[in-house]
């Protein structure tokens, strides 16, 4: 399904086809919007303190902080097809997933703030973001998202009911083993499972050419009998149809699925990167794909939205990240005793 | 009557199994060889192969696969054939399994029991004869226990599977009963009825006043042959069976200690940076005013464990290097044997 | 090239094809006569104070035996292309492995003894074979052969020169992580390696269709852009034709291939084993198809050898494997002090 | 003049690369990056990607790769990106890289030099922040560096890559130099020139009387501050730095211990089953009748790094940490703080 330039005729069809209506991509485009805007307050407190020499111990947000400016579309366009009982599990550029998956964005940014609200009270920080009410699990672990994921759909398949685990990645982390082993598992047990790889041409510092024979991935999972959908990650509308069959697929009771979603990172690797890896000119030429103002066009050409519309739901996207990062800043720092709690259950 | 910790540890998991329809079993061939050593024994033939579950060759991912079963409501009994395997998957456990209840806040305890064939002397050599529980109770996160009776076996598989957290059981090969390697236990009465056995809770098996010997599953029978020696030459060694070394009941083993002011620590894994370290940490520091010689320890002397049968006699402890040991630290000079 | 009956109507073709001629499949012979003789006469060794009761630590030979009998055709056809320079990564099952290669039988069968005349000084045992002066490597850890085999291939790449390595393995261990990610880095650097897969149907207890999704590796290693071939690999003359094509292929500096022989052990998973996973019909069903008849049936066919030389090369291969383990028989066992030393160079 | 182990490092891969065409760098993100902490900085521009190769993210087939190339005479630097991630490879590092020699009998010495960044306190939390030494010393058939200075990353990194054995460099993040993460090292004159510094040689980084403190590598820093604040209070410690702890230069710690009679052990991996266990074992064993009281130990209290600063502040060692132990250790009540 991946086109070099994109070309609109047909999206009429297309939207019928991947089961989308206006209610669906009005909720898509805010919700891909609060994911920007919200990586986008992020990001500005982040180099609070790291202006001058940039120092990942300095305050307010500590640590390595890997945004997903640009992959949006992957995150919404899977997860709008999800509920709070299917599973996701994440790696280590998790927050669009999260956000994606409706986990709590004032409990989501008070992690990050090493804060006792967070979702996981400040101990696990931003590759350990775990809620349970919406069955959300991370590692910062590369590869060791397929295995877990494939363990929950285990879990879903020996209870009887009709969910599904998503393992969302990058294309680097399809090259481990875990790949491979997790796509003949579940193959073999037809586990209610989804692997999304979010194919960004780049993992940390190394472009795909260096580390993988092939140029794609979609191959290697048909090669253990697993359906793969290749799409453009960059488009909602692409990256839905897509999902609504691996995921119908997957509740039917018939295996797993690979998409393979070609995407970009607009922002380094994390911040901080010195990005000498790729040039300047490649990020502009992605840009002109951005996926949100790609939706706003199209809504606008479909007629179901006007402008004022698009800004409502941008406007209300940027409060609630705003309210999200005020509730983590107003929030206390965890007691330091709470350190030596937790290690067992 | 049972012969052998394999049995009594399948017991554990039936009984188990059979109230709780969440347990399942993973691993390498545990369905027709029951683990190879008889832990899964029986339970195929019971439950099917919707509950008990032959992986391909992948521990990480049927490792990874137990994480996120466990997160999701099912309560994963896990085979990993051999110890000595674990290198194929020690991330999904020591960074995922024991970790995340801890990095998620206490949102998601990881129910999982993983049983483990450990040990040497029958001649499997460098990859298949080690013990490395050391390395388990170094990282934070998962229990560790290491029977040596069938009786403890089947208790401690019971805590096991109702603890909300890891734990590793290490079922040593010479103790499993199973046919094809020797036996170092004995037949035991064990209750068929379920019972547990609490964790941290470590057994004086034999009581004695001139010197603690501390040891783990199958050194604890060496020693108690070792401390039966000893006496002959009118020494009276105390045997204690630490049981769970995550967690340890310290206390125990520094009473003892206060009480015959020598150590010696008996331990088949890796001598260096693991487990007679650790113990050897925490006598000292309960015991210091008490002790009348320095700890003593025989383990594995940092070798990768050999072939040929003089060469493995060589380097896991024997009864006689025990008793050596224990004159040596007693005063009285060792045997020329 | 995979035949569920043999029909050797085209056998002159194939043998041309293969390269072969008469002074080589008469080599082979004698080696896969070697390889079988001599385990069966180290199997009737083992079985010495175990007849009663099964006691793997009982002497002579302690610990696991696991036989490749059923399997000599895919050692000796790939091996007959290798030189002393070339590599060989061998597994738990390696006994067949070490004799094609050409490593010496009678420090084999002293190591297998646990003798201080054995290959590693009595260290190792059979699942750790090593023979430096034949660059034989060895691991009892599934899965764990592969990247070896791609190190050494990578060796001979950075050093110039025409030698290539040769990874073994079961079908078992094909499904392991190490199996995918060992192809996308032998294809991406373009090694010389070739990854020889015995599919005998079983890994341990655990039958092929318990532990894979598809039935056969060669679209897995396709999907790397690494050509393969599947074989009869009870047919040494099938084996030889594919390892010829890979074996150049690797020498010329083009990169990995696969072979994946299809073959069958005629003995359980080690001695000992209880069988319990198949049947004795299945077992009988195979013994048809025994490579060592196989091979002589067409030399005498193809008016290569009469039944005097057939007996000749048994004859002899029988008095090296018998002076094998007569060696390895009156060595000494290695002084107990020496298992302290060694740890480091 | 050199800040920083990271560029001490890559200096002494550099001039061994430029002598020795069968030094090869094998890793993720060792060109353009340099290993992220830039122990490979500058190699990639100087000797190109045919000696200096990124790897795709599959650490168990890149180290099975070194295993195979030291075999076949190519002398693998091998970067594990973060120690935490060891999970994934150890099978090869410590089932192959660390045994081949011995289980062939001598015949496959395996020259491979492994580097790795480890340690925490900038916010990398669990799984980017340990140590985990203890788990290399725990295996027989690794040698374990934990440089605390330039001047001694470089020349133990050289001795590395003239060993024939596995070697892990442990690159304490804070001490790399590296923007981005703090540091806690200091300029240091490192001569240009190649040099070695021998394995098994610990240092006395300060002399004192009333009691030892050992430790490695970024606690050797932070052990000097409280040494010096402890001097404040009248209390003079000595300080050893153990440069390796395989092999370990026991007899040093043993003398001072002697001396002093007073043993604080400062270590930043996981507390339990690990590294000061068996540094106990060992002066207990050497020093038990100068012994004035029990050996303490300052370490990561068994929990994952958490992330929140005051978490992470709570369980890693800080200076305040070291005096109190050193005060409680020499009778002198702990600060309140
Ligand atoms: C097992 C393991 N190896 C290496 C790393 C370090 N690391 C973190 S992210 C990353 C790159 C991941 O690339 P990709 O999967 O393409 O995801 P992206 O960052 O592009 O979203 C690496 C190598 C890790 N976290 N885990
Ligand atoms: C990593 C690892 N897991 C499990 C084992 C135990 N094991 C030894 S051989 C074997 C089966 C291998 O099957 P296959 O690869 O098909 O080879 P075969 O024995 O059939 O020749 C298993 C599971 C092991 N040695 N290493
Ligand atoms: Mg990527
Ligand atoms: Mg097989």
């Amino acid at each position: 399904m991946w086109r070099p330039e994109p070309s609109d005729a047909d999206l009429p069809v297309r939207i019928a086809e991947a089961g989308l209506d206006r209610d669906v991509l009005l909720a898509a485009y805010r919700r891909m919007c609060l994911i920007r805007v919200f990586e986008e307050a992020v990001r500005s407190r982040y180099w609070i303190g790291k202006t001058s020499t940039f120092n990942m111990a300095a305050e307010p947000i500590r640590g390595e902080l890997h945004l997903a400016i640009g992959h949006e579309a992957v995150a919404v366009g899977v997860c709008a097809l999800l509920g709070d009982a299917d599973a996701v599990v994440s790696t280590h550029r998790a927050h669009h997933h999260a956000l994606a998956k409706g986990v709590d964005p004032g409990r989501l940014a008070a992690e990050m703030f090493g804060k006792a609200t967070g979702l996981c009270r400040g101990k696990g920080g931003e590759m350990h973001l775990f809620a349970r009410n919406k069955r959300f699990l991370n590692s910062g672990i590369v590869g060791a998202s397929y295995p877990q994921a494939a363990g929950a759909a285990f879990s879903f398949q020996r209870q009887g009911n009709r969910n599904l685990a998503v393992a969302f990645s990058g294309e680097g982390a399809a090259n481990h083993g875990t790949f491979s082993e997790t796509l003949n598992a579940a193959a073999l047990w037809q586990l209610p499972l989804v692997i999304v790889i979010e194919d960004n041409l780049y993992a940390d510092a190394t472009p795909k050419w260096a580390a993988q024979a092939v140029n794609q991935q979609f191959q290697r999972a048909q090669s253990h009998n697993v359906p793969a959908y290749l799409v453009d990650g960059m488009d909602v509308i692409d990256v839905h149809a897509a999902a609504r069959r691996a995921v119908d697929r997957a509740r039917d009771g018939y295996g797993p699925t690979v998409i393979e979603a070609v995407c970009y990172r607009y922002r380094g690797h994390f911040e901080g990167d010195p990005e000498n890896y790729r040039t300047r000119e490649e990020v502009e030429l992605w840009q002109r794909l951005d996926p949100i103002p790609r939706l706003a066009d199209r809504l606008r050409r479909l007629g179901w939205a006007d402008d004022a519309t698009l800004t409502g739901l941008r406007e209300a996207a940027a409060h609630d990240a705003v309210q999200a990062v005020r509730f983590a800043e107003d929030s206390p720092p965890p007691e330091p005793v709470e350190a030596l709690a937790g290690v067992f259950a | 009557m049972l012969s052998g910790i394999a049995p009594a540890i399948s017991e554990a998991i039936d009984q188990e199994m059979a109230g709780n329809p969440n347990v399942v079993v993973l691993g390498e061939d545990v369905t027709y060889w029951g683990a190879v050593f008889g832990f899964t024994a029986g339970l195929f033939q019971k439950y099917g192969r919707e509950r008990v579950i032959d992986t391909p060759i992948t521990e990480q991912t049927f490792m990874g696969m137990a994480v996120g079963a466990a997160a999701t409501g099912l309560r994963p009994v896990v085979s990993l054939m051999f110890v000595d395997f674990l290198g194929t998957c020690f991330d999904q456990i020591y960074n995922h399994m024991a970790k995340n209840h801890y990095m998620s806040g206490g949102q998601f305890p990881m129910p999982v029991t993983i049983v483990t064939a450990v040990g040497g002397g029958y001649g499997d050599a460098g990859q298949h004869s080690e013990l490395l529980y050391g390395l388990f109770g170094n990282v934070p996160g998962i229990k560790v226990v290491v029977p040596a009776t069938a009786h403890d076996a089947k208790g401690l598989t019971a805590t096991a599977l109702a603890d909300p957290n890891p734990v590793v059981i290490f079922g040593h090969k010479l103790l499993t009963g199973h046919p094809g390697v020797p036996f170092e236990g004995e037949e035991e009465d064990v209750p068929k009825d379920p019972y547990t056995i609490p964790f941290g809770q470590a057994a004086v098996r034999r009581e004695g006043t001139d010197l603690t010997i501390i040891a783990t599953a199958l050194m604890v029978r060496r020693s108690l042959q070792a401390a039966a020696r000893l006496a002959e030459h009118g020494i009276s060694a105390e045997v204690i069976d630490v049981r769970t070394l995550v967690p340890l009941d310290i206390d125990t083993l520094v009473a003892s200690a206060r009480r015959t002011g020598r150590v010696l620590l008996v331990d088949e894994d890796y001598r260096s940076f693991g487990t007679t370290g650790e113990l050897a940490f925490r006598i000292q520091a309960g015991a210091f005013d008490r002790l009348r010689a320095p700890i003593h320890r025989v383990a594995v002397p940092d070798v990768p464990i050999p072939f040929a049968e003089p060469l493995e006699q060589a380097v896991i402890p024997s009864v006689t290097r025990i008793v050596d040991a224990a004159r040596a630290l007693t005063g009285v000079p060792a045997t020329a044997r």
